[in-house]
């Protein structure tokens, strides 16, 4: 949809609302607000993708985007301050005035090959984001799938994202939840244990499925065989990758892998396509 | 080639295969012949045969000390970095020195970059080093297509014919006003120690010295005007290891990236001052400069204030503290102000 | 149940009793400090310089004050006296009564508003008559507590009620009060504290000096407000007459010492000559090197550590030094006859002889009296109603191995109440009757202190900036210069700032009350406070964070008004505009603070003295009194030291049986564990955590250390050997009590046989000492020579004895010995360099030559003994140890104390302590003092469970360090190691002190300090250089 | 189309440009002999025109197209300011810029560039405002390639006009319709009315070496056993990037002064171990072997995979100053024979 002439330019934004949403407080989610009412109104894009998030003075960095499509009229981005720019954005009070350059890259697939299959959604830690925007998508369009189940752990219970979404899913029914933390901890009366492990013991079939799965990339290793034992397929499996990036539009150089660009032709990509590459992400 | 200069590659070449062939070190570094004229190429022999590829000419500029630490640690068992060192002795490393490189070695080891031990250094009395760019002016930018050196001349062939040129007005700056031609900390010597001793090191520095503050901005403007900022001084310097050169550092960005006065002589005369104290007047800054600016004119300077101030020159011995690692009530401080420094304050 | 009480009666404001104060509130007790005029400071608030560093005297005293008037457990009685005393010790009750100020101290904002409104002008004592103040007064700019006062002598409401009161109604805060009555404290307390101080003594008794009747012979102490930037010249030194600046300035020393026959002050005053050459060398650079300054002296006693060197630099700078007793001072010139009289000009003549009795006269534009110290009559009359008696020199007398107890048990005396002294011994006899009453006390230690509480931190680590910016008028400090509104209101428009305010006092009691208040209120996350300097006033608005629940560290000061409001007096725009920049880089680095952990290091309760001579043994026995084990190491196989070989002190006190008594109860105290014949292998750790290993192999943990190494007899050797070591008949002192301490023994027997049947003695004094190699005066050679002499002729009134000497010394009440001395026919030749004497042998006879000062003519004696004065030398392997601590020494070897003036006994290493010999040359009794004051020094460690560490420390980015190394070999408190996994510098919180060398010297930017972090300082450069809207 | 020009009138038409645009020419210095690209001024050096000088300059042309810094945006950081933070496009007029004598393969590095740039609104802005005057090479160096990587001594891709010799003189030829608008407006001779002589587009074949490696396994290259010998000497400073015409890498970067700000755009280049690093510390090429195979596999797969061509023109500007003699020349060899 990025129909602005200059596609290096970012749309104003204003931080509408702050959430911290870890115990150790590095994460924050920033609901943004478009400035402008026609770019606001005619904001679309796919779960999956990112944006540049735009501090003026401080610069620029990719951030998946949080929130669904179908949430209309803000979006959402869930920030980890580790770099100069997620710093300097963490410092910011709502109502400052930010920018948004994007939607960029490609997203899931999900109006064409998720429709009508099961999805298993597999997270760790923060890479949960844009898994947010996906799961919330696929509910806004719960027909059109089959089965949704969710595998999600973090460190901590205190460093879960979005924890009342969690628990509206779970108590919903609508999505399979299959929250777990690494340790046990007080207060915790939910699943103990690393993501491949859950992954393996409550991994549906893949008949008729695909999988999103979005993590550190020591996860990722350990999920994949965990996925294999239980016969998924390669070309069934999506995974995000996410290089340094810069121009956002395949032309600066930085995130490429091999002859593709991670910000153009990414960062979704099936494990397939992933697997024909040199390993460098 | 040089008579000096063919000596030496044979002895290079079979001191490298006995060691190398007796295990006793793991890789040798050297130079081997590079694709155009009056070029040499980093190279690391492994084996007694690569060994047979190693020369020694005129035109060997690159600081092989710049190469070191890396080798080392490639020779090395790996290891995640939260893993202890290895414990136990590790591959040997056979290198070439020349005075300034052996001094590199020397601040290498001060600075915990290399490990004595796993050294074995052929030291090489330096006749100088021939400046291709200087070649190049003196041809008018004429192409080289063939050259050959002899003791004291280069003969250069091209499509126009062929020049002569004394070899001594080709060397390099640094060569020329080097003090220190002989190793500092080998372990064996491959030739007769030169007698080769500048007269006047800091003729260069003088000059600028002598400039009036407002020349000497003009000067500095003007000789750093076409840095690319490509870097390969900084990269070829044995000195600039930091894992994040201040120039790539964003918290904060000391200095802006682009191609300005200000952020292209902030680079340059902060490197310089990063090297203060522990520059041995190698010269691989400026050989390597793509835009043939005399980067080292600044280290230079820092290392005749060091020398006057402190009495220091870096990498002469390995028991000797580099200058800025240290205090001593005796250093000089010119800068002390008056006012806060009354008399009876001192002692 | 404990009867013993906690709290301690300090009375005297002065630096003595701010130190005792201090040291005994941190060692566990509250204090009550009394003082008799509206603030404390004392004398030495009203010095310009202190010798022999010439630090500015305000500014090393200040922060001391203010420490002492925040102080939890310090309760400051100004105007206030001592009424009566009664009880014992661990147990009296005094009744203090405090008179009235008029100005309530809970409102007064110290703005000065009423002194400028107050029509009374009189002459301000401070400035010791010179300038005048107002009858509302502030005693002086840095005043703690800094509260205005009415002199109710010269007040005119208060004199004729309703006449003026406009001071009433110019105070902003309705503080005043002419209703104000006297109050009555009654205080229970477990000892007492004089530090008493002295007066200056009074030249206008001595009608020579001139001074009364013409205005520019000054004393030293009103120099000293000449000088002084917050004296009535601000600093300009002019002289009083008619302010211009002296080009020609006499000293005249030893007027009101040294002089029976008109001040009947017998003894000397010990600190005017050092404070003469300060004040020539201070005058000297006042005016640019354009000043001829002349001292005449009697003796130059520069017998302090480092005073010797001082004295050779003035020498150098041509200073002229004139030996001579001056004897009179003129008006120069002609008089002119007026309608008032006679009338003379400003400049004066000096009249003098010289040493050769050739009279001079010269002309001065001022002239300065070195007038001597002596009790005030105020003390005289405490010490009267306390009944504790005075000797014949107007002093408190006191027994050199208990220098300061008094004749009455729980009443301790310090500083020039007992003996006139200096800065440096007065503080270490401070912190030595702390010592006294910390051990009389030590078992209600902790019992009648208060500790503060504060509310639980706020974590603001998710918050955004929301930054509070407080601007002081400081009165009329700022306000005069800056226009603090428009400061203010530019604060605001600047990003993260939420709140401003300006406030005329921002460190008031109320406006901080207010700031607490606000901080909640506004839910601030970082304060910046733009008023004055952070040395003095950071701990008071970190404290405040602290009680709002904000991390301490949040915090940045802009001090625009020493770098501002003070300096730019003429330029009131740029001084507004600076004070925006100012503002406006503390906002940029405030914006990066984070909160830091209040690192502490828990106390191994347990001290280790090194050292068992006289020194040790108090230092260790203080310590164990007061309640702590000791590990009390000796080099050699007994106890004693050097002491073993004293004979007597020079009060004629036998050392042998007091060191017995001092041996037997150290090998016997429960709390000290002796390991003799023992040194040192190694020490680790940290102030609260050494970690000592021994010769015998033990292993001690400990919190604190005191290096009580002592020092030696100088061997005489060279040109100084004098046939020492070849010829029996030539001694050193030592050797000589030695002989004395035998001839105890055999006169016990009846019999003298040695030294009584000597016929000539000969004397040479300053062996080895005051030469370029040993720079130094040995302090104690001149008494120790002299009272030997006296003993000689004790034992044998016929005796000849000769004293070839360079300067004579007998500093305070020493110098009644060298009058005796005198007065007994001993003969005083003096030397000098170019003239040493010389010692042959003809034959069997020791021949000494030297020159008669007195007939300039050659002169032989042919002595039966010589007694050489050698030197006192630091010991070898002090510099060794001091390096296990981390110490430093001077160039002679001495041990190097923290501040030669203010930290006499500590290193700058905490935790670390030193006394005795090894720090200078000195007699027992001072030594002994400096012993228990190292003790209750170390005891301010042990008496805590932890103690603060640096919290601003360094911290190491592991990506970026190379491992070169160059931040472990520069951090001076070995507090940087490489990880032994990681490979990478690591740093020792607790060692690390936050001073930054390693992150100036790495070169790879991966050292920060914690706040102080390079993105936040270039901030602040960044908003220095960019002047945004300002 | 093209015309006959003599000396004269080819020079005098230069002068009259000179005063209407930025015109820049390679000039040898003569103390160094080096050649650099300058600004034409009032003394034009005729010689220098009329015979081109030989020898590569030593920075490519890409620097008119990619400027080193490029404000890509300006904004505001005052507080007060209703628009500040608001980023908006730099708004300077470009005005027209001549580059005269270039040689064919800087002129078709232009080429090759726009492919990847072809939706760049800066570069194509620059692009717009550039005429280039190409010269094709009488004499070529020992280092350089053209032919080897699909170019021409005598190739005419990228310029807008050339000047040809001919056997009587000199010939301007027409090859684009800028050219064409360029010359109807700022006439030569007799040039008015001259239109583009016909290019073959198209049915361009690519160069064998391109084709080669389009066929080539992505992962058997990149897995080849010689990236370690090559990269063993490598120093990874940027001096071959940065003189490569066709490398064309850049990172953003934002600038404050005061309250005024800029976001720039400037060269980056794949052999600095922080091109590719994250945030988090983790760095996908943190080896230097890495660097140096991605620069040539860029050059010599990802590239021609994506847009046909071989990101290189054959200059020899690296080969001749690599500080450390890396020649690309071989590497082309090693990866042809995988």
């Amino acid at each position: 949809m990025f129909d602005q002439k200059n596609p290096y330019l970012p749309y104003s934004v204003i931080i509408d609302d702050i959430v911290v949403e870890t115990e150790d407080k590095s994460l924050k989610t920033f609901k943004l607000v478009i400035e402008d009412e026609g770019i606001r109104q005619n904001w679309n894009h796919t779960p999956g993708q990112f944006a540049m998030l735009s501090v003026p003075g401080k610069g620029e960095a990719a951030i998946g985007i949080a929130s669904s499509p179908t949430e209309k009229g803000y979006l959402l981005f869930t920030v980890s301050r580790i770099g100069s720019l997620t710093t300097a954005l963490h410092q910011l009070p709502k109502g400052a005035r930010i920018g948004v350059r994007g939607p960029l890259g490609n997203g899931f697939p999900v109006n064409s090959e998720f429709k009508g299959k099961n999805i298993v959604v597999i997270a760790g830690g923060y890479a949960f984001t844009t898994l947010r925007a996906t799961i919330v998508y696929l509910l806004a369009h719960r027909q059109d799938y089959g089965k949704i189940t969710l595998i999600y752990g973090a460190r901590t219970p205190g460093m879960l994202l979005y924890r009342n979404e969690l628990k509206d899913w779970e108590q919903s029914g609508l999505v399979e939840c299959h929250i777990t933390v690494d340790r046990e901890a007080p207060g915790w009366n939910g699943i103990v244990g690393f993501v491949p492990a859950v992954t393996e013991r409550v991994a549906p079939a893949p008949e008729n499925s695909v999988a999103v799965v979005c993590g550190p990339p020591i996860m990722i290793k350990f999920t994949m065989p965990a996925l294999e034992k239980t016969g998924w397929k390669d070309e069934q499996i999506y995974l995000s990758l996410e290089n340094r990036m810069k121009c956002g539009l395949g032309v600066c150089g930085h995130c490429n892998v091999g002859p593709v660009y991670v910000c153009k032709d990414g960062p979704v990509f099936t494990r397939a396509r992933v697997k024909g590459l040199p390993v460098e992400f | 080639m040089t008579v000096k200069h063919a000596e030496l590659t044979q002895e290079i070449q079979r001191q490298a295969k006995e060691l190398l062939a007796s295990g006793e070190v793991a890789a040798f570094l050297g130079f081997s012949a590079g694709s155009l004229p009056m070029t040499t190429r980093p190279f690391v022999a492994r084996t007694p045969q690569e060994a047979e590829r190693l020369v020694w000419n005129s035109f060997c500029t690159v600081n092989l000390a710049n190469y070191l630490p890396a080798l080392l640690k490639s020779l090395e068992p790996p290891r995640s970095p939260k893993d202890p060192p290895p414990t136990g002795p590790l591959p040997k490393v056979g290198v070439l020195a020349t005075g300034c490189w052996s001094r590199n070695i020397v601040v290498q080891i001060q600075e915990n970059q290399v490990d004595r031990s796993r050294l074995v250094i052929l030291g090489v009395p330096s006749r100088g080093m021939v400046d291709r760019k200087k070649v190049l002016a003196a041809l008018q930018g004429k192409e080289v297509l063939e050259a050959q050196e002899d003791d004291h001349s280069l003969r250069l062939k091209g499509k126009w014919g062929e020049t002569e040129l004394s070899r001594w007005a080709v060397v390099r700056d640094n060569c020329q006003s080097c003090r220190h031609p002989n190793p500092v900390l080998f372990d064996r010597l491959l030739d007769a120690a030169s007698e080769r001793q500048a007269q006047a090191p800091f003729s260069q520095i003088e000059a600028i010295e002598a400039m009036s503050s407002d020349e000497r901005w003009q000067w500095f403007q003007q000789a750093f005007a076409s840095c690319i900022r490509c870097y390969a001084c900084r990269n070829a310097c044995p000195l600039c290891y930091c894992s994040t050169c201040f120039v790539d550092d964003n918290r904060p960005q000391w200095v802006g990236k682009a191609l300005n006065a200000p952020d292209v002589l902030t680079f340059h005369i902060l490197r310089a001052f990063h090297c203060a104290g522990r520059c041995t007047d190698c010269g691989a800054c400026e050989s390597v400069c793509p835009m043939g600016i005399k980067v080292r004119l600044l280290t230079q300077k820092l290392s005749k204030d060091i020398l006057t101030l402190f009495g220091a020159e870096a990498g002469m011995d390995v028991s000797v503290p580099p200058p800025f690692t240290t205090y001593a009530p005796s250093d000089q401080n010119p800068f002390e102000c008056d006012t806060c420094s009354s008399k009876g304050k001192k002692e | 149940m404990n009867n013993t009480k906690g709290s301690v009666l300090v009375i005297g404001g002065g630096i003595t009793g701010v130190q005792t104060a201090l040291d005994l509130a941190d060692s566990g007790f509250y204090v009550y400090l009394v003082e008799r005029t509206a603030a404390i400071g004392g004398v030495m608030s009203q010095l310009d310089k202190t010798f022999p560093t010439n630090d500015c005297s305000a500014c090393i005293l200040s922060p001391k004050l203010v420490e002492c008037g925040r102080h939890l457990n310090i309760q400051l009685l100004t105007l206030s006296e001592l009424v009566s005393l009664k009880g014992e010790p661990g147990n009296f009750r005094a009744v203090i009564r405090e008179n009235p100020r008029y100005v309530d101290a809970n409102k007064c904002i110290a703005c000065g508003m009423c002194a400028e409104k107050c029509p009374k002008v009189v002459p301000n004592e401070f400035n010791n008559g010179l300038g005048t103040r107002k009858a509302a007064y502030l005693k002086f700019p840095q005043a703690v507590p800094l509260k205005y006062a009415i002199d109710a002598k010269h007040c005119i409401w208060l004199n004729k009620p309703g006449r003026c009161g406009a001071c009433a109604k110019a105070c902003p805060a309705g503080a005043i009060n002419f209703d104000d009555k006297p109050k009555e404290h009654i205080l229970e307390v477990g000892a007492v504290a004089l530090a008493l101080g002295f007066e200056t003594y009074d030249p206008s008794l001595l009608d020579f000096t001139g001074y009364g009747r013409l205005k520019n012979v000054v004393t030293s102490l009103e120099f000293e407000r000449l000088l002084s930037p917050s004296g009535p010249c601000l600093g300009h030194m002019e002289r009083p007459s008619d302010h211009a600046i002296p080009k020609r300035i006499a000293w005249l020393q030893c007027v009101g010492s040294r002089d029976i026959n008109r001040a009947c002050n017998a003894y000397c005053s010990s600190v005017c000559c050092m404070y003469a050459i300060k004040q020539a060398v201070i005058a000297k650079e006042h005016a640019a090197g354009h000043l001829d300054a002349t001292i005449f002296y009697m003796d130059m006693r520069t017998h302090g550590k480092d005073f010797e060197k001082y004295y050779e630099r003035a020498k150098a700078s041509g200073i002229s030094f004139i030996r001579s007793r001056v004897h009179s001072v003129w008006p120069a010139g002609q008089a002119v006859h007026t309608q008032k009289g006679f009338e003379y000009g400003h400049d004066l003549l000096v009249r003098y002889s010289d040493e050769d009795g050739h009279l001079h006269e010269e002309t001065f534009d001022l002239v300065v009296l070195s007038v001597g110290m002596q009790l005030s009559a105020s003390a005289r009359g405490l010490l009267s109603k306390l009944d504790i008696p005075l000797n014949s020199h107007g002093f408190v007398p006191f027994s050199s191995f208990s220098p300061n107890s008094t004749s009455k048990p729980g009443i301790f005396i310090c500083g020039p109440v007992s003996d006139p002294k200096d800065i440096p011994q007065s503080v270490t006899e401070a912190s030595s009757v702390a010592a006294e009453i910390s051990a009389l006390l030590s078992s209600s230690r902790w019992q009648t202190t208060k500790t503060k509480e504060f509310p639980p931190e706020r974590d603001i680590t998710a918050e955004p900036p929301r930054i509070g910016v407080f601007v002081c008028h400081c009165g009329i400090n700022i306000a005069s210069v800056v226009n603090v509104k428009e400061v203010a209101e530019y604060a605001r428009t600047l990003p993260g700032v939420v709140f401003v305010q300006d406030n005329l006092f921002t460190c008031s009691q109320d406006t901080i009350v207010n700031m607490v208040a606000t901080i909640r209120r506004e839910g601030l996350n970082r304060v910046v406070v733009a008023s004055c300097t952070p040395r003095t006033h950071e701990p008071l608005f970190q404290e405040t964070l602290r009680e709002a629940g904000l991390n301490p560290y949040l915090f940045e000061m802009a001090n625009i008004r020493d770098q501002d409001s003070w300096v730019h007096q003429n330029e009131p725009e740029k001084a507004t505009q600076k004070a925006k920049d100012l503002v406006r880089m503390a906002i940029a680095k405030v914006r990066g603070d984070q909160p830091l952990s209040a690192n502490v290091v828990p106390v191994h309760k347990r001290a280790l003295v090194i050292g068992g001579g006289v020194t040790g043994m108090v230092a260790a026995l203080s310590l164990a009194d007061q309640g702590f084990p000791v590990d009390l190491v000796e080099k050699a196989e007994g106890l004693g030291g050097n002491a073993r070989r004293l004979y007597r002190t020079w009060q004629g006190e036998e050392v042998a049986e007091m060191l017995q008594s001092l041996i037997d109860r150290t090998t016997n105290h429960a709390n000290i564990t002796l390991h003799s014949s023992t040194t040192l292998e190694r020490t680790s750790g940290s102030v609260g955590r050494f970690k000592t290993t021994l010769s015998n192999g033990k292993e001690i943990e400990h919190g604190v250390a005191i290096l009580a190494v002592g020092g030696q007899p100088w061997r005489p050797s060279g040109e100084w050997q004098y046939l020492y070591g070849e010829e029996e008949r030539v001694k050193t002192l030592l050797e000589v009590d030695e002989l004395c301490m035998a001839d105890e023994n055999v006169k016990a027997t009846g019999r003298s046989p040695l030294l009584s049947q000597l016929n000539h003695v000969v004397f040479i004094h300053c062996v080895g000492s005051r030469i370029p190699e040993r720079p130094y005066c040995s302090r104690v050679c001149c008494t120790h020579a002299i009272d030997q002499a006296l003993k000689l002729k004790e034992l044998n009134p016929r005796m000849n004895i000769y004293m070839l000497y360079r300067d004579i010394r007998t500093y305070g009440q020493r110098e009644i010995l060298y009058q005796e001395a005198r007065a007994k026919g001993i003969v005083f030749i003096r030397y000098d360099l170019n003239n040493r004497p010389t010692l042959t042998k003809d034959g069997d006879t020791l021949c000494i030559g030297a020159m008669d000062h007195v007939l300039k003519r050659p002169l032989v004696i042919h002595p039966d003994m010589v007694v050489l004065a050698s030197a006192v030398e630091p010991r070898r392997d002090a510099g060794e140890l001091s390096k296990f601590f981390k110490c430093s020494i001077n160039a002679e070897g001495f041990l190097m104390e923290a501040h030669a003036k203010l930290r006499p006994v500590d290193f700058a290493t905490d935790g670390v302590f030193l006394a005795g010999l090894c720090h200078y040359p000195k007699p027992l009794e001072e030594s002994i003092a400096q012993a228990k004051a190292a003790a209750v020094r170390a005891v301010r460690v042990l008496a805590q469970d932890v103690v603060p560490a640096e919290s601003a420390v360094a911290v190491v980015n592991p990506a970026k360090c190379v491992t070169c190394g160059v931040c472990a070999k520069i951090c001076p408190y070995s507090a940087i190691s490489k990880d032994p996994v990681l490979q990478k510098a690591s740093v020792d919180a607790s060692l690390c002190k936050g001073c930054g060398a390693c992150v100036a010297s790495c070169r790879s930017d991966a050292i920060t300090l914690k706040n102080m972090g390079n993105e936040q300082i270039m901030a602040a450069i960044e908003a220095a250089m960019c002047n945004c809207g300002g | 189309m093209k015309i006959r020009i003599n000396d004269h009138q080819l020079i005098q038409w230069i002068q009259g440009l000179i005063t209407k645009f930025q015109v820049f020419y390679p000039l040898q210095d003569a103390n160094s002999g080096v050649v650099h690209i300058q600004k034409a001024t009032g003394s034009l050096n005729s010689d220098a025109i009329l015979k081109p000088v030989s020898g590569v300059p030593k920075t490519s042309i890409k620097t008119f197209f990619m400027p080193q810094p490029e404000v890509i945006a300006r904004f505001s950081i005052a507080a007060q300011d209703a628009e500040a933070f608001v980023l908006k496009e730099p708004g300077t007029a470009l005005q027209t810029q001549v580059l005269l004598n270039i040689r064919p393969c800087d002129a078709r590095s232009v080429a090759l560039n726009s492919m990847p740039y072809a939706e760049d609104p800066y570069f194509q802005k620059m692009l717009k405002r550039t005429v280039i005057i190409g010269r094709p090479c009488d004499e070529t160096c020992s280092t350089c390639f053209c032919e080897l990587v699909g170019g021409s001594p005598h190739g005419t891709e990228g310029m807008d006009l050339v000047i040809l010799k001919t056997e009587d003189g000199l010939a301007l030829e027409v090859l684009t319709q800028k050219g064409a608008d360029f010359l109807k407006q700022n006439p030569c001779a007799e040039s008015a009315g001259l239109q583009p002589t016909p290019q073959q587009q198209g049915g361009q074949e690519l160069p064998i070496v391109a084709r080669e490696m389009q066929k080539k396994d992505l992962l058997a290259l990149y897995n080849a056993s010689f990236w370690p010998q090559i990269a063993e000497a490598c120093i990874n400073c940027g001096a071959c990037t940065f003189l490569c015409p066709t490398c064309y890498c850049f990172d953003i970067q934002d600038e404050v002064a005061g309250t005024k700000g800029v976001r720039l755009r400037y060269w980056d280049s794949c052999m600095f171990p922080l091109f590719t690093l994250h945030a988090s510390g983790h760095n996908p090429r943190g080896q230097k072997v890495q660097r140096v195979r991605n620069r040539f596999m860029h050059k010599f797969k990802y590239f021609p995979d994506r847009f046909g061509p071989v990101s290189c023109v054959g200059c020899g500007r690296c080969v001749k100053d690599c500080p450390v003699n890396i020649d690309i020349r071989e590497v082309i060899s090693l990866m042809q024979a995988v």
